[in-house]
């Protein structure tokens, strides 16, 4: 059994029939499942956590701050620390609120943001699922959030949690669209759903670089949107705290707020890692026909490692718009949507439609 | 036509904006030397406050543990919170007169507002401000301060 | 223009008033009833046409209650003061000047809750700092031992 | 219950939320109590005397050198002109006439103080709008003339650096290269300002045309400061009637006629740029001679009343003094520019959404302790 860390196939593979050979099929599926679930769940505490300290470096540098640096080398356990605290935070009781659904919220959130990661390719083979419409998948479940979002805010009692999930219902609505058209400009050069093939199919050239300039446009109006709707600066309406304090999760304390909190992370760190599969070739490594040597170095950089960095190089984009950009009215940002994005993205699909039709890509 | 060449216009003139706000933040974050923080606890060796800074109003003694003020009262009068008390005492001296000093110059710091008044108007210069800064106490009866140390006098010279 | 030309022209806009050459600028004293009519005028005038209400102080004479008025014109620069008084400590009233100048609104609610003057016509007399258990602090009588001391 | 009767009717479809006293845009403890429709702003209630102190009521127990300490606790960002308003009032009624060393060196520590209050303006003005980073920005440079003041006055933010008849203490030996040096390194940052918010299409989007004061709106209510400058109304106390060393230099009066919340920015950055030049023809000029005139130590002003306006960084601060001769004043009105031009708030912001409610605000750079005093 030779395991490799540039092919994961054969490891999952080996787990597979190891369990099956000692099991009936059906525990073996259901020992698989609490395997991925818990292997899910680690990365995505990791994720969370580092993403909060990323974000808080990063805006600390941009503002000619330090950022954390007191609790470990450099401050890297400070969100541990906050996570810590919040772990202790008494869970307010909100009067009149409506307690099922208050609690259930922050629940559905978190629960969204867990079920988009289950079909994300992070290397060759090492994926929990390879759905033949993994595109499809990926974006219906990431806008399940919004319902406990809106939940949050209908829950809470409070007039600036409603106006905030209201503004959040109405963007999500809006920016699903432009999230969607633009991966079907990409689904329309790459010919399939699946995220396994789609990656496979940027072995030499990503499709940022392929699907000339198309792909360009897609690609910005995808980061633009999909930070619209992961509900980041500059499109922050439904926390929007200079106006609604804290919009959605104003009344949310404790474990439940960390939740919301954690949730936003997990869901800037799938979009971006949807932008990288599915632009930027996900797990493949950076090669140029022709260029032997020049491809052999690059993959000698393990996928995963790849994966990651290009995710990591997204969402610092992300985090840049935030720590740069005023934030949006909320009918400019609805006007940005229907006015701009939404036609540019109808021409953009038919142009790549053509494209690919006369066969002009690489 | 033209609504379109103007559609399109103010849409690579938004961008180019965004672009240059980008280039501001991103710049700092790639010159990390600009950073500004000052870590404070860790560098009170070297921070070093203004000689004019206002941090709270003492009495300078000097090593004979003598002070300046004569206990006249003008600085009680000219502060505006009520923030200094002098309690006189009389003394009676060499030559049998009668003499007024202070007995204990009270300074509350809680209600001090650091105009400055009483320093500028002490006619002996009895009066200074220190650069201390740390106020913070747990007690805020600590914050009431007597500024003339026990057994000190009054500077020889000084009326 | 001069002070003295402003004396004049003032003088000769509004006879009701008692017009004098002040140190600073021209002092107007108007009883409260003719006050309104009085501002219409000096605003509306054109070659005083003071536009600007600078500053509306109210006032606590010892005996009377007054309300001073700081005039400004936008295209001249000049400057007046108009004042009025009122005996009736009781029951205070002038007429408001808001539908004059809208600026002075939130004076004449200051005005009231400091000093108790009330404004004939003011679209929204309230206090404006205070709640409704407090006196009028501005006024020279008012005691309150438990924030004030005086030394 | 108070607060439905004193909003009125509820019309059909409408509710209110209060923004405040504690609210992260309203810059202190104001509060509004605004009636929405959805997201459209139907009226707007400012409810202010939070931290209404009665300083008229304390000046009235406190000699004419006392009430310094506390005109720098109204507008504290226009702290160092406060004071100044207050002892050209007594300098005016003394008939005295200060130094030309004192009258520089007021001057330039106002145009100072109003750069710094800009500054913070512009951080504040950008965090309203969600730009975080202004914040930081804005108040990075502002520490560095907070640092002049402190080396010069001994004071940070307030300064207590005027007396009746001069200053309390002479200008630090230091005090000219490091106003020059800021005024470099100042004028190498600014484009920052101006590219991180100014030129962004965002910005834009969201301050144009928003909460138009016209000409004659300006006028009747009496804006001052750049809030009516940004309406055409010339209201500087600067050019119109030049207190201090302001009728020795040259300087550009900022009008726009647009009158909304972007001009309201604009002139206020570009009021920066002019202080900054106000400055350069100051810095090198500073006469010799004593810091403050010869003053009594008890000061009595004659019988009578004086009345002095000054342009703060938020419009023009009138001061109302009113002697009986006696050391205490009889009655002391300070014209405060904020509670002015607070006064038409609603009529900014009725019918614009609850954001530019926010952004409206942030426009008009409200004091809440100078409105309340």
């Amino acid at each position: 059994m030779e395991f490799s860390i540039y092919d994961f196939s054969s490891f999952t593979a080996w787990i597979d029939q190891s369990l099956r050979a000692a099991m009936s099929p059906g525990m073996a599926v259901a020992i698989e499942m609490l395997i991925i679930g818990v292997a899910i769940l680690i990365f995505y505490a990791i994720v969370g956590l580092f993403l909060v300290y990323a974000e808080r470096k990063v805006c600390a540098l941009m503002q000619n701050r330090m950022g954390p640096n007191r609790v470990g080398p450099g401050g890297i356990f400070q969100t541990i620390a906050d996570l810590v605290k919040l772990l202790f935070v008494e869970l307010v009781p909100i009067k009149n609120a409506d307690k099922i659904l208050f609690s259930l919220a922050p629940y559905i959130v978190i629960i969204a943001s867990f079920m988009a990661m289950g079909a994300l390719p992070f290397a060759k083979g090492l994926h929990a699922i390879d759905l033949n419409i993994g595109v499809f998948y990926l974006m219906a479940v990431s806008s399940m959030g919004v319902v406990g979002v809106l939940l949050a805010g209908w829950a809470s009692n409070n007039k600036y949690s409603l106006i905030g999930a209201m503004r959040i219902g109405a963007q999500i609505v809006s920016y699903e669209i432009s999230v969607g058209m633009s991966l079907v400009t990409i689904v329309v050069l790459a010919g399939t759903m699946q995220l396994s093939e789609i990656v496979q199919a940027q072995q030499y050239g990503w499709f940022i670089f392929r699907g000339h300039i198309p792909a360009l446009i897609a690609f910005v109006i995808f980061i633009v949107a999909s930070t619209a709707e992961t509900n980041r600066g500059p499109f922050d309406l439904a926390e929007a705290e200079s106006e609604l304090t804290a919009g959605f999760h104003t009344e949310y304390s404790g474990i439940r707020f960390a939740f919301f909190f954690l949730a936003e992370y997990i869901n800037m760190f799938i979009v971006a890692a949807i932008a990288t599969t599915v632009f930027f070739g996900g797990w493949m490594p950076f090669n140029v026909y022709g260029w032997e040597g020049f491809n052999k170095v690059m993959n000698f950089i393990p996928p995963f490692i790849w994966f990651l960095g290009k995710t990591g190089a997204l969402i610092f984009l992300i985090m840049w718009f935030k720590w740069t950009f005023p934030r949006l009215r909320i009918d400019q940002l609805l006007t940005l949507e229907w006015k701009y994005f939404l036609p540019i993205n109808i021409i953009n699909v038919l142009i790549m439609a053509l494209i690919v039709l006369l066969g002009w890509h690489w | 036509m033209k609504s379109v060449i103007e559609y399109f216009r103010g849409i690579f003139n938004g961008i180019k904006s965004l672009l240059v706000g980008m280039t501001v933040t991103g710049g700092y974050f790639f010159r990390p030397g600009t950073t500004l923080t000052q870590q404070y606890p860790d560098n009170r060796d070297t921070l070093v406050m203004f000689e004019r800074f206002k941090g709270e109003v003492v009495m300078p003694h000097n090593e004979k543990n003598e002070h300046k003020c004569t206990g006249c009262g003008i600085c009680e009068i000219n502060c505006p919170n009520g923030s200094i008390e002098v309690i006189p005492a009389t003394e009676v001296t060499e030559e049998g007169k009668k003499k007024r000093i202070i007995d204990k110059h009270i300074y509350h710091l809680g209600m001090c507002t650091f105009c400055g008044l009483c320093v500028k108007t002490c006619p002996s210069q009895a009066l200074a401000f220190s650069q201390e800064f740390e106020h913070a106490v747990f007690d805020r009866t600590k914050l009431t301060k007597v500024l003339n140390q026990p057994g000190s006098k009054l500077m020889k010279g000084v009326e | 223009m001069e002070k003295s030309q402003l004396y004049a022209a003032i003088a000769a806009a509004v006879p009701e008033a008692a017009t004098a050459e002040g140190k600073q600028f021209v002092e107007l004293t108007v009883a409260p009833e003719k006050l309104k009519s009085v501002m219409g005028r000096l605003r509306d005038e054109s070659n005083l046409s003071f536009d600007i209400l600078v500053c509306l102080t109210g006032m606590d004479y010892g005996t009377d209650l007054g309300v001073v008025y700081h005039l400004r014109s936008y295209a001249f620069n000049h400057m007046a003061v108009v004042k009025t008084r009122i005996s009736d400590r009781e029951n205070p009233a002038v007429d408001s000047v808001c539908s004059i100048w809208p600026g002075a609104e939130y004076h004449e609610r200051e005005v009231y809750d400091l000093l108790g003057i009330r404004f004939n016509d003011h679209p929204d007399l309230r206090r404006i700092f205070l709640d409704s258990t407090w006196g009028y602090p501005l006024r020279k009588d008012y005691k309150d031992d438990v924030n004030i001391v005086s030394k | 219950m108070e607060v439905k009767e004193k909003m009125g009717r509820l019309e059909n479809e409408e509710y209110i939320i209060n923004m405040g006293p504690q609210h992260p845009s309203t810059h202190g403890v104001l509060r509004l109590v605004v009636a929405l429709k959805g997201e459209i702003v139907q009226r707007v209630e400012p409810h202010i005397g939070y931290i209404h102190r009665g300083i008229e009521k304390m000046c009235e127990n406190l000699t004419y050198q006392q009430i310094i300490h506390l005109t720098d606790r109204m507008d504290y960002l226009s702290a160092h002109i406060n004071n100044e308003a207050v002892c050209l009032t007594v300098e005016k009624a003394l008939e005295i006439e200060v130094p030309e060393r004192v009258k520089y060196i007021r001057t330039i520590m106002s145009e100072l103080t109003r750069i710094q209050s800009h500054q913070l303006f512009w951080a504040t003005f950008g965090m309203d709008l969600g730009g975080l980073t202004c914040f930081f920005y804005g108040l990075r440079d502002r520490e560095k003339i907070l640092d002049i003041f402190e080396e010069s006055c001994g004071g940070r933010m307030i300064v207590s650096y005027n007396t009746p008849g001069g200053l309390m203490n002479d200008i630090h030996p230091n005090f000219q290269n490091r106003v020059k040096e800021f005024l470099k390194y100042f004028r190498g940052v600014i484009h920052e300002y101006d590219d991180l918010l100014t030129g962004n299409v965002i910005f834009q989007e969201r301050s144009k045309g928003m909460g138009v004061m016209t000409k004659e709106e300006a006028i009747a209510w009496g804006l001052t400061g750049p809030t009516g400058r940004a309406s055409g109304f010339s209201c500087d106390i600067r050019k119109h009637n030049p207190y201090s060393a302001y009728d020795k230099v040259t300087f550009r009066e900022i009008l726009y006629t647009e009158g909304d919340v972007f001009h309201r920015y604009l002139a206020r950055m570009e009021e920066m740029r002019e202080s900054m030049n106000i400055i350069d023809q100051l810095i090198d000029n500073i006469p010799e001679g004593p810091f403050t005139a010869k003053m009594k130590p008890v000061i009595k002003l004659p019988e009578g009343e004086y009345f002095q306006s000054v342009e703060t960084a938020r419009g023009e601060l009138g001061v109302y003094i009113v002697s009986d001769g006696n050391k205490n004043p009889y009655r002391v009105k300070f014209r405060s520019p904020n509670f002015v031009n607070l006064a038409p708030l609603n009529l900014m912001a009725r019918g614009s959404k609850i954001a530019d409610l926010v952004a409206i605000g942030g426009s008009l750079d409200l004091i809440i302790p100078d409105i309340d005093r």
